[in-house]
């Protein structure tokens, strides 16, 4: 998978990027999607992805979190190549993610759920669950309910609730606020803020340019798989071309 | 035979039809289709106890007038059948890039395959366990209840192992693993659950149980290459009936199949003694309800339930 | 013969699995040829498994028709099959208990008149529930119909079976005594091993046309219906019923035609068994037609027709062609060893070729409404263009 | 609640003192609306508030517990939703359906209502007539295509897309059945912003050419744009309606909906 | 590529019946009696030196898979008897295939060995319903000789062409009927196994049982529990109890009837005897029952060699299914000894007459070799079987010896013989 991994493992000495992608191509089945992207999130960051949709933005996460292997290229972590390890073993190292579709079991029930984002955990389980119950009251309210009868918001909250019961080191979440009511997704937005606060870097993808923008330490604009634009938040919103051609303004 | 000895003799056949059933249902909600294997695995659990128990003997003393070898035996046929199927999973199933009816027909072609190695090494006739049969239970014989110290041993093994199953998925982290990976086990894996091993796991308590109910059915009635293939239908329906890879519908429907199978005599007295008008009706049904009828009117029982409790008898174990 | 026709337009425009299945063939046929040439294959067993695989092709698209376009799961095929064989069995054979003696083509109709009552009956309940119902609901009608057959003698002879069947043609002017009227032939193509074409040959050529009129018919109706709207709305069905139902979809009614169809063509298969072999009996209603049906539909690819049609041929090869180990001495016991071949044949096709050997097109759009928009796609990827993101400038 | 907050006089659609629990939880609570034939009525509410409930007791997915529907003055209460459908209403899904083993044009030919090659017999008493509406249908459908964008996916496996791409062909595919009434839930959740402006124009353009169109959306921008007059559900029941300025600022609904932010 | 009529019909117009050559508009069985002259077509063979090949359709797989592992040894044996000797200097080959216990597999395991393997020759098959089938859509039209090693199903007896070696079971059923009212019981009950064998030879019985049945019911095959049969069978009265069906069911029924505790006496047809039923039901459960089984006088010299030999090779008992094969192979041998060409009009000529009454017993395929090789013809020769004298009727049924067991401290006795 990785053709020069040069840098020691381990390194963790918070100089480098807590993870970072090189060179990467990627895609699924025959079909390439990404184009010898390159992209890096720095400790304590948040960093946002957005781009039209297709542009590739979901599958810089999935390659990043191992459920696609990449082509070329390679996925760093804290300097270590974890390009093509198992999604199941990258929640161990500290990553977590939140898909954009299909991310709650809808067959379990909310406190479930919440236990199965922390199978990987060695303890602690209960005083974390509660504490997320304490910050989203929305699925509080509904512990015992099956996820499937969820609204789609209540869903998104508890898919994000659910990757943070492992407290990751690195998350990356695919459009939270999508389906959320203006002020559930400032609630989410504050609650990414929250969790940057306590040292997790993030990596986010957002259709809602302005708040997720917002919140950021950094912004890519992705299209056709490749970056074509990086920067700060101002940046971007102000660059005029960016803006007219990817966020609508 | 009083409704009692019915119940009695249906509660014996459906301790083996529950332990096949909630094997196929486990699997089917985990690995996510129909095994046609499932009754052939049944099969070389049985066989492998034979050989055990040929090997062993009696072991001295008795259970239920069981001999210890006996409960050897049950073991290795329990392991047999599990290792077997785990060694299926990673030859055969894990490398398949198919969807669930591939995997189904798959399983068809495993399911000949284990069924033709146990005929080439066994021969295509029937055997038992070197096991005296027992008599009737003096005391219950005057309620009409006929059974023996065998059949109590069966049905209490059933329930040793059923309540164990129902601890592990309750209480244990696998069972709600299980579920879990039931419902997607895309964001299973997200969600940091080794899905290989749960899919194991999966494989060795379903087939696990698959052999004890073959150890049992060999003990119940006698052992050929075709025995768990013969049940097969049965357990299918039993599952259908309990709500599709809901393993607690898989015993409820492996229960009623198993009673109705063997009450099909006490219908047809019961409807004997219907008033049934007008005349031609009666005479139908009467001949419908017959014991040639029996596995029929099996069936039209858990289509009527279905239509009753359209998720079925569990309740909203599918989705 | 109908290979070329699954896979007829120019050999560029089929993908790479598609030529490969093509070669296969090729040879294949191209070695049944020479079998039959050097007299290593008699002809009259060739066309009687010829008429065998038609058979099956037949109950492969009756399948097909439901679960391959609807994903309706019918567990009953045998049962459809059998209503097909004890309907025109039970008006054309002289032993028949209630009628009998009719000509065929009656008992081809009434064959499928009841299979379309049948199939109405155990639609009506099921096909507006849940998909697994009628799963279920198939699988206690096939035991049913198997019971019923075998046990009301008054009606079907019991266990005793159906015999004195006349052929199909029987009552036809010429065909009647065609196979007859033919001369005995002896063909020389290689000195010493002449072939010699009988009465029985005669005979199981007119069988092979009629099952190829049959699964000819079959074949160009149901291509037509697949590519259409109509075939459209059953794939969305199959994929996502309420969606079909949200754009106005009467998806029950669609559920129902297609289940009809497809039990119709089932039932025609189980017609031509009757006039194949001139005996029927409950044995024939075994669930094992159901299996082998499936494994037809899967090995051929579910959802296309040629895959359907090139299933039925597997089967016949995978069950008629073990035959041949006999011919190799082994050590072993050989009884269950063809049953073991069989098994190892079906997993090896899945796993390599798990889309089944012919999968439908990717795409079906009534033909002449894409003849300006691009041809339809082939299925494999790679054809598609390489990359996702497109080409939006 | 807010009966008679608009003239009455011609309604598309109309609901009742609709109810439906779940459980012991009213998902809709005796809620009662009417949509005017043709506007753009918006729909918004917090999460949860039961407004794809809503839309599912309208279409005829869910049976209610009480109250009726109306489309176009014919009661649809209890009507299965393909006959809803005939009455002229379409709606779309919260979370876009795939459609497997279809490209997306195929997926999208899905869409025209009454396509005579939807009948068996026709398919083979009238090849012709089929053949000309699938001509017709397929323009159209690559044309809607083109207009958002993703022509270039025309002829890929309708799975293999991205997630606001699926969206968009639900979006399209709905407008491809021409309906007098379409219900949209969530249009352009997950569209990136540039396309969901051409969006909207769309949607008004269709709606100039006669379509009622009822909208849930949370993107306040995009609704409050585009949708007048804007129903607010809360906890099953409507809250208030009226036009954008009168819903956004009652005190209500920033309570309940907008928050301080916006 | 050179095409040539062989004249149809003309040449063979000597025996000036029809229905010889190609089975034109044919009942076939009209071959049997008439002295079919020579057949041009397939001479070509005649003078070959390789083995001579015939068919045998068995049930290797499927229900009946048991009954056709038996047969299996039964052949195998006649095979070594055959071989050793040899066919005027030519071995013989049996090619087998498998049923499948089905009429579809049956079918075309019978296509095969007619139409790709042209065997002249067919034993086949076990099921009643499998050999009809076979007979109806394969072999009647032609001059294949079919002989079904094990069907006993009534309706055989309807089919003159279609010859078999096991007794039809009429026989069997009125020995029953017989032994159970001299046994003094006027109530029975019966139960039989739901198919052509079970269903024919218990219409056969009630025909001519005199006294009540109590219970008359069929049950499926290969199910897990019987008790639903048996206890009805209990709450019907009848002290007598009739079982028309096979091993394995019977002795799940055994084993049911002895745990349930009910008793009475029992009584079966041929098939629920075997050493597998003695040797899976408990001493005493089947105390006192008799059943009537089609064999050779057991003390016979022939019957005793073969049960030796099957002894020491099997290491077990022969059942009367290895009995029949065995027949079954050695009756073809001695038919394609004694038969002009090795045809199917040839065969269907001697196939009934080396084994028919006239000319002398012998008890081997040695001695009967011998005879024809000293220059026999086929009425010189009287096979005498081990499953009896195989003498074929005019229907094709042989006329079999009946063996009255009774089952004395768990196992078999022959306690008398009844003329078939
Ligand atoms: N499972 C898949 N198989 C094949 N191609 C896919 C698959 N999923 C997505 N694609 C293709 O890959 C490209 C990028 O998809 P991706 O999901 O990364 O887009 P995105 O930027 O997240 O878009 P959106 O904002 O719409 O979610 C798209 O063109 C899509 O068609
Ligand atoms: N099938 C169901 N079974 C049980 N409860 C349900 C079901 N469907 C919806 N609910 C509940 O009904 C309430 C309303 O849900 P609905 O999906 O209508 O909300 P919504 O307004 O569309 O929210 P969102 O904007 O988040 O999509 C929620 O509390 C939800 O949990
Ligand atoms: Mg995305
Ligand atoms: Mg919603």
């Amino acid at each position: 998978m990785s053709d020069d991994t040069t840098r020691p493992a381990g390194a963790t000495d918070g100089s480098g990027p807590v993870l970072s992608l090189s060179g990467v191509d990627s895609g699924y089945g025959e079909v390439q999607v990404l184009d010898d992207l390159s992209i890096r999130l720095d400790p304590g960051e948040i960093v946002c992805l957005v781009g039209p949709n297709g542009a590739g933005k979901s599958t810089v996460l999935k390659t990043a979190f191992g459920m696609l292997t990449p082509w070329t290229g390679t996925v760093e972590y804290h300097g270590r190549d974890i390009g093509g390890m198992a999604p199941e073993e990258i929640v161990r190292e500290g990553i977590g993610y939140v898909p954009q579709t299909d991310n709650v079991f809808g067959s379990l029930t909310i406190d479930e759920n919440l236990r199965m984002g922390g199978v990987a955990r060695d303890g602690g389980l209960d005083e974390v669950i509660e504490t997320l119950y304490d910050r989203f009251p929305i699925i509080d309210r509904k512990r015992t309910a099956k996820a499937k009868t969820l609204s789609g918001g209540q869903r998104q909250v508890l898919a994000f609730a659910r990757a943070l019961v492992m407290e990751p080191d690195v998350l990356l979440i695919d459009e939270p606020s999508a389906g959320l009511a203006p002020n559930t997704a400032d609630d989410v937005f504050e609650d990414v803020q929250e969790v940057n606060d306590m040292d997790t870097a993030i990596l986010m993808v957002e259709q809602n340019v302005t708040k997720g923008l917002g919140i950021s330490d950094r912004g890519y604009v992705l299209d056709q798989g490749t970056v074509r634009f990086e920067g700060t938040p101002e940046e971007l919103l102000n660059d005029e071309e960016v803006s007219q051609l990817y966020l609508g303004g | 035979m009083t409704v009692l000895g019915y119940l009695a003799n249906g509660l014996v056949f459906s301790s083996i039809i529950v332990l096949g059933s909630i094997g196929l249902s486990l699997v089917y909600s985990i690995a996510d289709f129909a095994n046609f294997a499932h009754g052939d695995t049944m099969t070389i659990g049985a066989y492998a106890a034979l050989v055990t128990f040929g090997a062993v003997g009696g072991l001295g003393g008795a259970v239920l007038g069981l001999p210890y070898g006996f409960f050897l035996a049950l073991v290795v046929g329990i392991a047999v059948a599990a290792v077997v199927a785990v060694g299926t999973e990673k030859l055969i199933y894990e490398p398949l890039d198919v969807d669930s009816i591939g995997l189904l027909i798959t399983s068809i072609g495993i399911a000949f395959i284990y069924r033709a190695v146990i005929q080439i090494r066994f021969g295509s006739d029937f055997t038992r366990f070197g096991i005296q049969p027992l008599r009737p239970i003096e005391s219950l014989v005057p309620y009409g209840v006929r059974v023996t110290l065998h059949d109590v041993a069966i049905v209490g093994s059933a329930v040793v192992l059923v309540g164990g199953l129902h601890v592990l998925l309750q209480y244990t982290d696998l069972g709600r693993k299980m579920r879990a990976m039931a419902d997607n086990p895309d964001l299973a894996r997200v969600s940091g659950i080794r899905t290989k091993r749960v899919k194991l796991w999966t494989w060795v308590i379903g087939a696990g149980l698959a052999g004890a109910g073959g150890v049992f059915l060999g003990l119940f009635n006698q052992l050929s290459p075709r025995m768990g293939f013969n049940l097969l239908l049965v357990i299918f329906a039993a599952v259908i009936l309990g709500g599709i890879g809901s393993v607690y519908g898989a015993m409820a429907g492996g229960f009623l199949i198993g009673m109705i199978n063997q009450l099909t005599p006490f219908f047809s007295n019961v409807v004997e003694a219907l008033p049934i008008w007008p005349g031609w009706l009666a005479a139908i049904v009467r001949g419908l309800i017959s014991i040639e009828y029996a596995n029929a009117i099996a069936f039209v029982i858990m289509v009527v339930v279905l239509l009753v409790r359209p998720n079925g008898i569990a309740g909203e174990g599918a989705t | 013969m109908s290979l070329l026709d699954g896979a007829r337009g120019s050999l560029t425009e089929l993908s790479r699995p598609e030529r490969w299945v093509l070669g296969v063939s090729a040879a294949f046929a191209l070695f049944l040829l020479a079998a039959l040439l050097t007299g290593a294959l008699g002809p009259t067993y060739f066309l009687f498994l010829v008429g065998l695989a038609g058979m099956y092709a037949l109950l492969s698209f009756g399948l097909n028709a439901q679960w391959g376009f609807t994903g309706l799961i019918n567990f009953s095929v045998a049962a459809f099959f059998g209503i097909g064989a004890y309907g025109s069995a039970l008006m054309t054979a002289d032993s028949s208990p209630i009628a009998g003696g009719f000509n065929p083509l009656v008992g081809l109709v009434v064959a499928l008149v009841v299979a379309f009552v049948l199939a109405l009956l155990i639609g009506i309940p099921t096909l507006r529930l849940r998909a697994d119902y009628l799963a279920i609901a198939s699988l206690g009608l096939a035991e049913v119909v198997r019971l019923i057959v075998l046990n009301e003698r008054w009606l079907t002879n019991g266990s005793a079976g159906l015999r004195g069947i006349p052929s199909f043609f029987q009552g036809w002017p010429v065909l009647s005594t065609f196979p007859e009227a033919m001369p005995g032939l002896r063909l020389v193509v290689i000195p010493g091993s002449p072939i010699l074409l009988e009465t029985s040959f005669w005979q199981s050529l007119l069988n092979v046309m009629l099952v190829l009129t049959f699964a000819g018919v079959t074949y160009l109706v149901l291509r037509r219906a697949h590519r259409s709207p109509w075939g459209r709305v059953l794939r969305t069905i199959r994929s996502d019923e309420d969606l079909a139902r949200a754009l106005g979809k009467n998806t029950y009614s669609f559920k129902m035609q297609s289940f009809i169809l497809g039990s119709l063509i089932m039932a025609l298969a189980g017609v031509f068994y009757t006039h194949l072999n001139l005996y029927v009996g409950p044995g024939d209603l075994d669930p094992i037609t159901t299996f082998y049906a499936w494994v037809a539909v899967i090995l051929g690819g579910s959802g296309s027709n040629r895959g359907a049609l090139f299933g039925g041929i597997v089967i016949v090869t995978i069950r008629e062609g073990t035959r041949f180990l006999n011919d190799v001495a082994l050590p072993i016991d050989p009884a269950p060893l063809r049953l073991l071949l069989i098994g190892v044949v079906i997993v090896a096709v899945m796993r390599y070729r798990p889309q089944g050997i012919l999968p439908p097109q990717r795409e079906l759009i009534w033909p002449s409404a894409v003849d300006g928009g691009g041809t339809p796609e082939t299925p494999d990827s790679g054809v598609r263009e390489q990359k996702g993101g497109g080409s939006n400038e | 609640m807010s009966e008679g907050a608009l003239p009455k006089q011609d309604a598309v659609l109309r609901v009742d003192d609709l109810q439906k629990s779940f459980g012991g939880l009213a998902a809709t609570d005796h809620a009662s609306f009417a949509v005017e034939r043709g506007t753009i009525t918006g729909l918004i509410g917090p999460n949860g508030a039961g407004k794809s409930t809503l839309f599912n007791l309208i279409s005829g997915f869910y049976e209610p517990d009480g109250g009726t529907v109306e489309v176009n003055e014919t009661d649809v209460t209890g009507m299965e939703p393909y006959q809803v459908a005939d009455h002229g209403l379409i709606r779309t899904f919260q979370t876009p359906r795939k459609l497997e083993g279809m490209t997306v044009r195929e997926a999208m030919l899905v869409g025209p209502r009454n396509q005579p090659g939807e009948s068996f017999v026709k398919l083979f008493a009238a090849p012709g007539t089929v053949a000309e509406r699938e001509s017709t249908n397929l323009a159209e459908a690559e044309r809607i295509l083109e207009e958002f964008e993703i022509d270039h996916l025309a002829t890929q496996p309708a799975t293999d897309i991205s997630g606001g791409q699926m969206k968009l062909v639900e979006l399209a595919r709905a407008m491809l059945a021409e309906p007098e009434v379409l219900l949209l839930d969530e249009p352009v959740a997950g569209v990136n912003p540039t396309l969901a402006k051409k969006l909207k124009d769309q949607i008004r353009r269709l709606n100039e050419q006669g379509t009622t169109f009822l909208l849930i959306e949370h993107d306040m921008e995009f609704v409050m744009d585009l949708a007048d007059p804007i129903v607010v559900l809360d906890q099953g029941s409507v809250l208030t309606e009226g036009s954008p300025e009168e819903v956004r600022s009652d005190d209500r609904v920033i309570d309940a909906y907008l928050g301080g932010g916006t | 590529l050179s095409t040539t009529d062989d004249g149809g019909d003309g040449s063979d117009g000597s025996d000036g019946g029809d229905g010889s050559d190609g089975g034109d508009g044919g009942d076939g069985s009209d071959g049997s009696d008439g002295g079919d002259g020579t057949d041009g077509d397939d001479g070509s063979d005649g003078g070959d030196t390789g083995p001579y090949q015939i068919g045998m359709v068995d049930s290797l797989t499927g229900s009946l898979s048991a009954f056709g592992e038996r047969n299996q040894r039964g052949v195998d044996l006649a095979l070594q008897r055959v071989n050793e000797v040899e066919i005027d200097g030519r071995e013989l080959d049996l090619i087998v295939e498998d049923s499948e216990s089905e009429n579809q597999g049956g079918i075309a395991a019978a296509q095969k060995l007619v139409n790709q393997d042209g065997v002249p020759f067919l034993i086949g098959a076990v099921g009643s319903g499998v050999s009809l089938a076979i007979y109806e859509s394969v072999v009647q039209d032609t001059d294949v000789v079919q002989l079904s090693q094990n069907s006993t199903g009534l309706n055989l007896t309807d089919f003159p062409g279609l010859l078999r070696m096991s007794p039809s079971g009429r026989s069997q059923s009125l020995a029953l009927s017989n032994i159970i009212s001299d046994d003094g019981y006027d109530e029975v009950a019966i139960t039989y196994v739901n198919n052509d064998y079970g269903q024919s030879l218990t219409d056969a019985f009630v025909n001519a049982w005199e006294g009540d049945i109590a219970y008359n019911n069929p049950h499926d095959q290969e199910q897990q529990s019987y008790s639903g049969v048996i206890s009805e069978m209990d709450s019907s009265g009848a002290d007598a109890w009739l079982f028309i069906t096979y091993q394995a069911e019977f002795a799940t029924m055994v084993n049911e009837v002895y745990s349930s505790g009910y008793e009475a006496q029992f009584y079966g047809a041929d098939s629920v005897s075997g050493d597998n039923v003695i040797e899976n039901t408990p001493e005493g459960s089947m105390e006192g029952m008799k059943i009537v089984v089609p064999s050779a006088p057991v003390e016979e010299e022939n019957y005793q060699s073969f049960a030796d030999a099957f002894e020491s090779e099997y290491d077990q008992q022969p059942t009367s299914w290895a009995a029949y094969a065995y027949d079954c192979v050695i009756n073809a041998a001695l038919a394609i000894q004694a038969a002009d060409e090795f045809t199917g009009s040839a065969l269907r000529d001697t196939v009934r007459r080396v084994s028919g009454p006239d000319g002398e017993e012998v008890t081997s395929f040695e001695a009967a070799s011998q005879i024809l090789a000293d220059g026999g013809g086929p009425d010189d020769v009287d096979y005498q079987g081990v499953s009896g004298p195989i003498d074929f009727d005019e229907n094709g049924d042989p006329v079999g010896f009946l063996q009255v067991l009774e089952v004395q401290d768990h196992a078999y006795e022959g306690i008398d013989f009844v003329e078939g």
